[in-house]
C-alpha cells in the first residue's frame, strides 16, 4: 500500500560543524517515492522547455536553470510547511513549482506575459508566491541573504513556529553580507536557516578559485552547520527536518547542499569551457537525483520502468500544455507600466520616456 | 507652545509604536544608548528589546534584515547613525526596497522607514556631509521625505511609518536641538501630513525660494533681508523630495515669474536642477529671469571651518542670488 | 575600417597594459572566462594572473582591494560585472576613492578606474537595467565617462587609465557588438580624447539634442528623420558626464536656441535636468522653447518586452520632442 | 649602558588559532624602554590637550581620543619599518605621530589650519603620512580593511618585503567587507595583518552585544590569528614581528589587542553610561600601558621616578608649543576650497554655493 514505511539510508553521512548530525536512516513511503519523481521530473521538464523557448527567442535576457539541482527543493519542501518561509536568488523557477505555483505562471513569466506569476513585470529572475510564503526570486547576489533573516525575524517577533529557509550560491557565500546577517541572527536566535547550494561553480568560477575555505558548512564559524549530498532528496529532507528543529529551539544553522547544475550559468554560458564534459556526464551517471528516486522505485517495485516513464510523458505533456496556454496570454496592458511603483501612489503623476506624450496617474 | 525637532521625531516614534505592535525600531545604539542623537530616546524602555533593536556596525545586514522584516509584515523604523553610511546598505534600499512592489507585480510591498541624519553637520569632514536627497529622490519605488520643522517631522514621520511603501526620511542633526512653534492639532497623536505635499512657508509675490531641511530657515531668514529692500519672497518648504510637488512649485512660479533653488547637497544633478527643469517643461513662457541655484560647492567637505562654511550656502547666497534675479544687482563672477 | 566597441575596449586595456607596468584589471570573470560579456579576452593569457585578477563575487570587498592598492602606486582597472552590483561598492567608490585627495590636500590620488556596463540591456529586469550615469557625475573627486563608438571607447579609456584620478566609466552592453568606423589615428597606441570634452557628432543649425551612450545613436537616427522634415538638429555626444562640457552645450544652444536632451537613466535628478539648468544658468536669454527631457521612464524596469520598449526612450520620442520644441506639433499629454 | 639586553616577559601568553603562538620572552633593551615611556608619555598627552581643545571649541566635529592604547602603536612601530604600511579608522592620532608624523601637523588638522597634515582639510578622522606609508584615517567604518588589503596587494604585486598593518576596532569586525577582503587575502597569500583593536566597546556597544563570537584573533576561521594583551607594548611588539614573518611566508593574519580607551567615543560620548567607572579606573590602575613601561624602568634601575616625571613634564611643554604654534597657523587660504579634488583638474570650472559669485577653475 501507498503509506507502507520504507526505511532507507541516505547517499553519504552527514557531515556536521559544531553540531552531531542527524542520522543516515530516513523512512519514506511509496508515495512519497513517487512524488518525488514526478515532481522532481515536471521541474526537470520545465526547464529543458525554458532552454528551448528561450533558444526560439520567447524568453528574453536573462534564464537560469535549475536542471540537476531539483533535489534541494523537493526535499525541502517534504520537510516543511508552506509556513516556513523560503527566499532564493535567481534561480528560482523551481522554487516557485515547488512552493505550489504553477507551470502556467512560470512559463507566461519567463515569457513576459500578463498570467505570469508577476503579471510579466518580473522576469526570470523574480517569481514570488507569497500565499506560499515565498519570497522570490532575487538578482543581486548575496542580497536574499539577509532578506531571508529578516523574514526569519518576522516569524521570531511574531512568536511564531516558522522558520525561513534562505538559498544562496557556493559564489554567494563569499559576500560580506551573509557574514553580517548571521552574526545577527545568531545574537538574536533568529529561526533562519542557510541553505548553501554548492553546485561547486558561480558562473565560471570553480569553488576554490573563490573561496579560500570552499566547506560552506563551515564558514558560519560559531554557528553550526551540515554537509548534505543536495543529489539526494531523502538526505535533504532529513537535513532540513533537523535544521528546522535547531534553528527553532538555537537559532541559525548552515546546510551546504553538494549538488551540480548540468546548465551552464544562464543562457549566454554554455558551461564547458570551465569544467569537462566528462565531470557533467559522471555527475548525470552516478549522482542524477531523479535517478536515484527511480532505482529506489525499481528495487522497492513500487512502479516499473514504464509506469515511471509514462510519467515523464506526462510532465512533459504538462509543460506543452502550459507552454501554449502561456504562448496565449497576452502581453501585459500598456497601462502596467505605471501600475505596482508603490502601493500606495498619492495620485502622483509619472511620466514615460517622453513625458509630454505618456504620463500617468499613479494608482 | 514649543517643541523640539528632536522631541518631534521622537513622539512620531513612540506614538506609532504604541499604536501598532509591527513598527519596530532597529540600527546602531538606538536601545541602550538611547541614540546616537538621542532620537529614540526612552523606547527601550517603554516597548522592551524586541521592538528597539541594537545592532551591530553592520548596515547592509541590518537593512537587509529589516527589507526581509517588512516583506513578511513587519513595519520597521530603520535608523542609519548618518546617511553616509547608508552607501553600505544602498543596495537593499534600492533593488530590495523600492523595487520589489513593481517585480512582484504588487505582491510584495515594503513598509519600511530608512531615517537617520542627512547633510552636512559642523566639522565632521567629506566622508560625513554628504546630501542624500538627490540620489534616493531619483529611484521609483521609493519615496523621499524632507523635514524642516517640528511639525514636519512629527507629521511626515507618522505618515512615513504608516505608509505602505520603503519611504527614505532625511533627517537633518544641526535641526535636532532647534525648537518650533507646534499647534494643537500637530500634538494629536492622530496627526499626519501628506506625502508629496510642499508647504509655502511665506507667501510673496516677486520670486519663488524653495528649499528643504535646514535651508528652508535659511531661505525664511533671506526673505526677512529682502523683505526689507522691497523684495516679496515666497517660500516653499519642499517637505517631499519624491514624489516632487511640482504643481505647488509651478503654481507658485507662475505668480512670481522668478525662482531661486536652494540646498545644501552636490549641485551636479541635484535637487535644484530637477525643480529647474521641471519649472522650464510645465512654466517656462512665465519665467521673467534665469533660475538660479543655490547649492553645497561642488567639492568634497573641507574640514576647517573657513572652507566648510563657503562649502555650504549660507543666507547672504540666497540673498544675492534673489536679487540678482531680480535684477537688483548686475552678476559677477569672483575667481577663487 | 571598422572595429566593435568590445574590441575597442580590448586593445584600449591590452595597450595600456603594455605601456604601464602598474596597470592590472581586477573583477569577477575577467580572467579565465575571458570577461563576462569578453572585454578582457586573451589579456589573462599576456599577462599573466598578477594582472588580470578573478575575483570572488565580493564587489565591496575587491573594490576595496583596488582602491588601496591605488593609493599605493598602481593603477588598478575594476569591472563590474555590470554597474547594478557597483552600488554593493559604492562606498568606496564615493568615501574612499572620490574624497582621499581632497581630504589629505593632495597627498592620496587614486589613480584608479571602473568600468562595466551600465543601464538597460535587454529584457533583464529591475534589478539589473539602472543607469547611473547621474550619481556618479554628481560626486566632486569622480570623474565620469561615457563612451559611445569605438574611437570613444578608445580614447576616453585609454585617458581613464592614465588619469591619476578615479574614474567611472559607464559602458553599454548592447553597444559591445556594434562596428564603427575608426580612424588610423584612433588606432593609434599614443591615441588619448581629451576628459571633460563633448564631440558634436552631427552639425545642426534648428535644434541641439545632447546624448550619451547608447542614446548618440538614437539621436543620429531621430536627427535623420528631422533632416527630412526639414529640421536640422546638432547632436552632441557627451562623452563627459563629469566634467559637463558645458561650454560646448552652451555654444550649441546659443545657435539653436533649442534644446533635447537624451538619456535611458531615471528622469528626476538626472543628466537632462542638469543640463537644462545648466543652460538655463548660461544661455537663457537664447533659449527660443522649452527645454524638453527625454529620459528612462520613471518606473523600475519592466520585463515584459512590450512595457520595456515604453520604458526607455524611442527614436520616435525624441523626433517628436525635437519636432515639438521646433513648434512643428501641438503638445499633447496622454494618459496611461 | 643604553643597550644591554634586558629580557622580560609579556603580561600573559600569547593564545593562537590556527598558530603556534611566539614566545612569551622579549628581549629589549634601557634605550627601547625609554623611547617606549617617552613616547607614550607624549601621545597620552596630546590626547589629552586635544579634549581640552575641544572644550575650548578650538576642535570641531568629531574627535576619536586614542589614550589607552598607545602601546598598540608604540609596539607595532617598534617591529616594522616605515615601508610596512598602516591603515587605521579615525581614531588615528597616535598612529600619525607613532609614523612620524609632528604634533604641530596634528594640532593644526585638529584646529583646521594651514600648518595641518592635510592643511586643515582632512579634521581628525583624516590624517595620513604617505612618505611614511601612513595611508589614513578613515571616517566609514570597515571600508579601511579592504583598503588595507590593496596596501598590501601593491606590495606583493610589486614583490616587495613589506607587509601591511590595517587596524580596526571590535565593533568593525563585524563589517562584511572585512570578510570579503580577508577571503580574498587569503587566496592570494597577500601579506596582509588585520590588527583587531578590541578595546570592548563600539560607540555605547559591548563587544558581547555585537558579536556573537567575540573572539576576533578566531574570527578569519580559515585564516590565523593571535590574542594578544594590547596594552603591553613589548607583548604587541612581539607579535607584530611574528606576524609580519607569517605575512610574508603565509598571508594574512589576525592580532587581536585586548586593549582600552580611557575617553568617551568621541567628545559627544562621557563615555560612563554604558560601562562602570570602576571598570575604567581599574584598568588605569592594573593595565595602563605607560605605567607598565614605568614600573619595567623603575625596576630595571634604569632611570628614577623624578626622571621619568622630567619627560612627562617635557611632553606637556611640547605640547604646549605644539598648540601654540598650530594657533598661530593660519585657516587655509579661500582658493583651497577648490584645490585638491583632483590631482589633475584639466582646467574645468568648479562652483561655490553661489555659482555666479564665487567659481574657480579647478587646477
Ligand atoms: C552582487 C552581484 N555581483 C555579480 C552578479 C552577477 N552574477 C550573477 S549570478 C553570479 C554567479 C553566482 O554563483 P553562485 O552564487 O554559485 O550561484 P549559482 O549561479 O551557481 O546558482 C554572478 C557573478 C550579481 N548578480 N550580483
Ligand atoms: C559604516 C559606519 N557605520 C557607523 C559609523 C558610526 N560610528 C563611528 S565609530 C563607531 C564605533 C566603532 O567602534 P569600534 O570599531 O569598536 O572602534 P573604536 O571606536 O572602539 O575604536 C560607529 C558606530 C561609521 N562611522 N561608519
Ligand atoms: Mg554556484
Ligand atoms: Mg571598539
Amino acid at each position: 500500500d501507498d503509506s507502507t514505511t520504507i526505511t532507507i539510508e541516505t547517499s553519504v553521512p552527514f557531515t556536521g560543524h559544531n553540531c552531531e548530525p542527524p542520522s543516515r536512516s530516513i523512512d519514506t513511503t511509496p508515495k512519497e517515492l513517487m512524488t518525488f519523481f514526478t515532481d522532481m521530473a515536471l521541474m526537470r521538464r520545465m526547464e529543458i522547455a525554458a532552454d528551448s523557448l528561450y533558444k526560439s527567442k520567447l524568453i528574453r535576457g536573462f534564464c537560469h536553470l535549475y536542471d540537476g539541482q531539483e533535489a534541494v527543493s523537493i526535499g525541502m519542501e517534504a520537510a516543511i510547511t508552506k509556513k516556513d518561509c523560503i527566499i532564493t536568488a535567481y534561480r528560482d523557477h523551481c522554487i516557485f513549482l515547488g512552493r505550489g505555483g504553477t507551470l502556467l505562471e512560470s512559463f507566461a513569466e519567463l515569457m513576459g506575459r500578463q498570467a505570469g506569476c508577476s503579471r510579466g513585470k518580473g522576469g526570470s529572475m523574480h517569481f514570488y508566491k507569497k500565499d506560499a510564503c515565498f519570497f522570490g526570486g532575487h538578482g543581486i547576489v548575496g542580497a536574499q541573504v539577509p532578506l531571508g533573516c529578516g523574514l526569519a525575524f518576522a516569524q521570531k517577533y511574531r512568536k511564531e513556529d516558522h522558520v525561513t529557509f534562505t538559498m544562496y550560491g557556493d559564489g554567494a557565500a563569499n559576500q560580506g553580507q551573509l557574514f553580517e546577517a548571521l552574526n545577527m541572527a545568531a545574537l538574536w536566535d533568529l529561526p533562519a536557516i542557510l541553505v548553501c547550494e554548492n553546485n561547486h561553480y558561480g558562473m565560471g568560477t570553480a569553488e576554490w578559485r573563490a573561496a579560500k575555505s570552499p566547506a560552506y558548512y563551515k564558514r558560519g564559524d560559531y554557528v553550526p552547520g551540515l554537509k548534505v549530498d543536495g543529489m539526494d532528496a531523502f538526505a535533504v529532507k532529513q537535513a532540513c527536518k533537523f535544521a528546522k528543529e535547531h534553528a527553532l529551539k538555537n537559532g541559525p544553522i548552515i546546510l551546504e547542499m553538494d549538488t551540480y547544475r548540468y546548465h551552464g550559468h544562464s543562457m549566454s554560458d554554455p558551461g564547458s569551457t570551465y569544467r569537462t564534459r566528462d565531470e557533467i556526464s559522471g555527475v548525470r551517471q552516478e549522482r542524477d537525483p531523479i535517478e536515484r528516486i527511480r532505482k529506489l522505485i525499481l528495487a522497492h517495485d513500487i512502479a516499473n520502468e514504464k509506469e515511471l516513464k509514462d510519467i515523464e510523458k506526462l510532465a512533459r505533456k504538462e509543460v506543452d500544455e502550459a507552454i501554449a496556454k502561456a504562448k496565449e496570454s497576452p502581453m501585459p496592458d500598456e497601462p502596467e507600466l505605471f501600475t505596482n511603483v508603490y502601493r500606495k501612489g498619492y495620485g502622483v503623476e509619472s511620466f514615460g520616456a517622453d513625458r509630454k506624450e505618456l504620463r500617468a496617474t499613479l494608482p | 507652545k514649543e517643541m523640539t525637532v528632536r522631541d518631534a521625531l521622537n513622539s512620531a516614534l513612540d506614538e506609532e509604536m504604541a499604536a501598532d505592535p509591527n513598527v519596530f525600531i532597529m540600527g546602531e545604539e538606538v536601545g541602550e544608548y538611547q541614540g546616537a542623537y538621542k532620537i529614540s530616546k526612552g523606547l527601550l524602555d517603554k516597548y522592551g528589546p524586541e521592538r528597539v533593536v541594537d545592532t551591530p556596525i553592520t548596515e547592509a545586514g541590518f537593512a537587509g534584515i529589516g527589507v526581509g522584516s517588512a516583506y513578511h509584515g513587519l513595519r520597521p523604523v530603520i535608523e542609519f547613525m548618518t546617511f553616509n553610511f547608508s552607501m553600505q546598505a544602498i543596495d537593499h534600499i534600492i533593488n530590495s526596497a523600492a523595487k520589489s512592489n513593481y517585480m512582484s507585480a504588487g505582491q510584495i510591498n515594503v513598509p519600511i522607514v530608512f531615517r537617520g541624519p542627512n547633510g552636512p553637520a559642523a566639522g565632521v569632514g567629506a566622508q560625513h556631509s554628504q546630501c542624500y536627497g538627490a540620489w534616493y529622490g531619483s529611484v521609483p519605488g521609493l519615496k523621499v521625505l524632507v523635514p524642516y520643522s517640528s511639525e514636519d517631522a512629527r507629521g511626515l514621520l507618522k505618515a512615513a511609518i504608516r505608509d505602505p511603501d520603503p519611504v527614505v526620511f532625511l533627517e537633518n542633526e544641526l535641526l535636532y536641538g532647534e525648537s518650533f512653534p507646534i499647534s494643537a492639532e500637530a500634538l494629536d497623536s492622530s496627526f499626519c501630513l501628506p506625502i508629496g505635499k510642499a508647504k509655502i512657508e511665506r507667501e510673496g509675490t516677486d520670486i519663488t525660494i524653495t528649499a528643504f531641511s535646514k535651508m528652508v530657515g535659511y531661505a525664511l531668514k533671506a526673505a526677512e533681508i529682502l523683505e526689507k529692500e522691497g523684495i516679496s519672497a515666497e517660500i516653499i518648504n519642499l517637505r517631499s523630495i519624491r514624489p516632487l510637488d511640482r504643481a505647488t512649485i509651478n503654481a507658485s512660479v507662475r505668480k512670481t515669474n522668478r525662482l531661486v533653488t536652494v540646498e545644501e547637497g552636490f549641485p551636479q544633478h541635484g535637487v535644484g536642477a530637477e525643480i529647474c527643469a521641471s519649472v522650464v517643461e510645465d512654466s517656462f513662457a512665465y519665467l521673467d529671469a534665469p533660475v538660479e541655484r543655490i547649492a553645497g560647492a561642488d567639492v568634497p567637505t573641507p574640514y576647517a571651518a573657513n572652507l566648510e562654511r563657503s562649502a555650504f550656502p549660507q543666507i547672504e547666497d540666497i540673498v544675492r542670488a534673489a536679487k540678482r534675479v531680480c535684477y537688483r544687482s548686475v552678476p559677477m563672477a569672483a575667481t577663487a
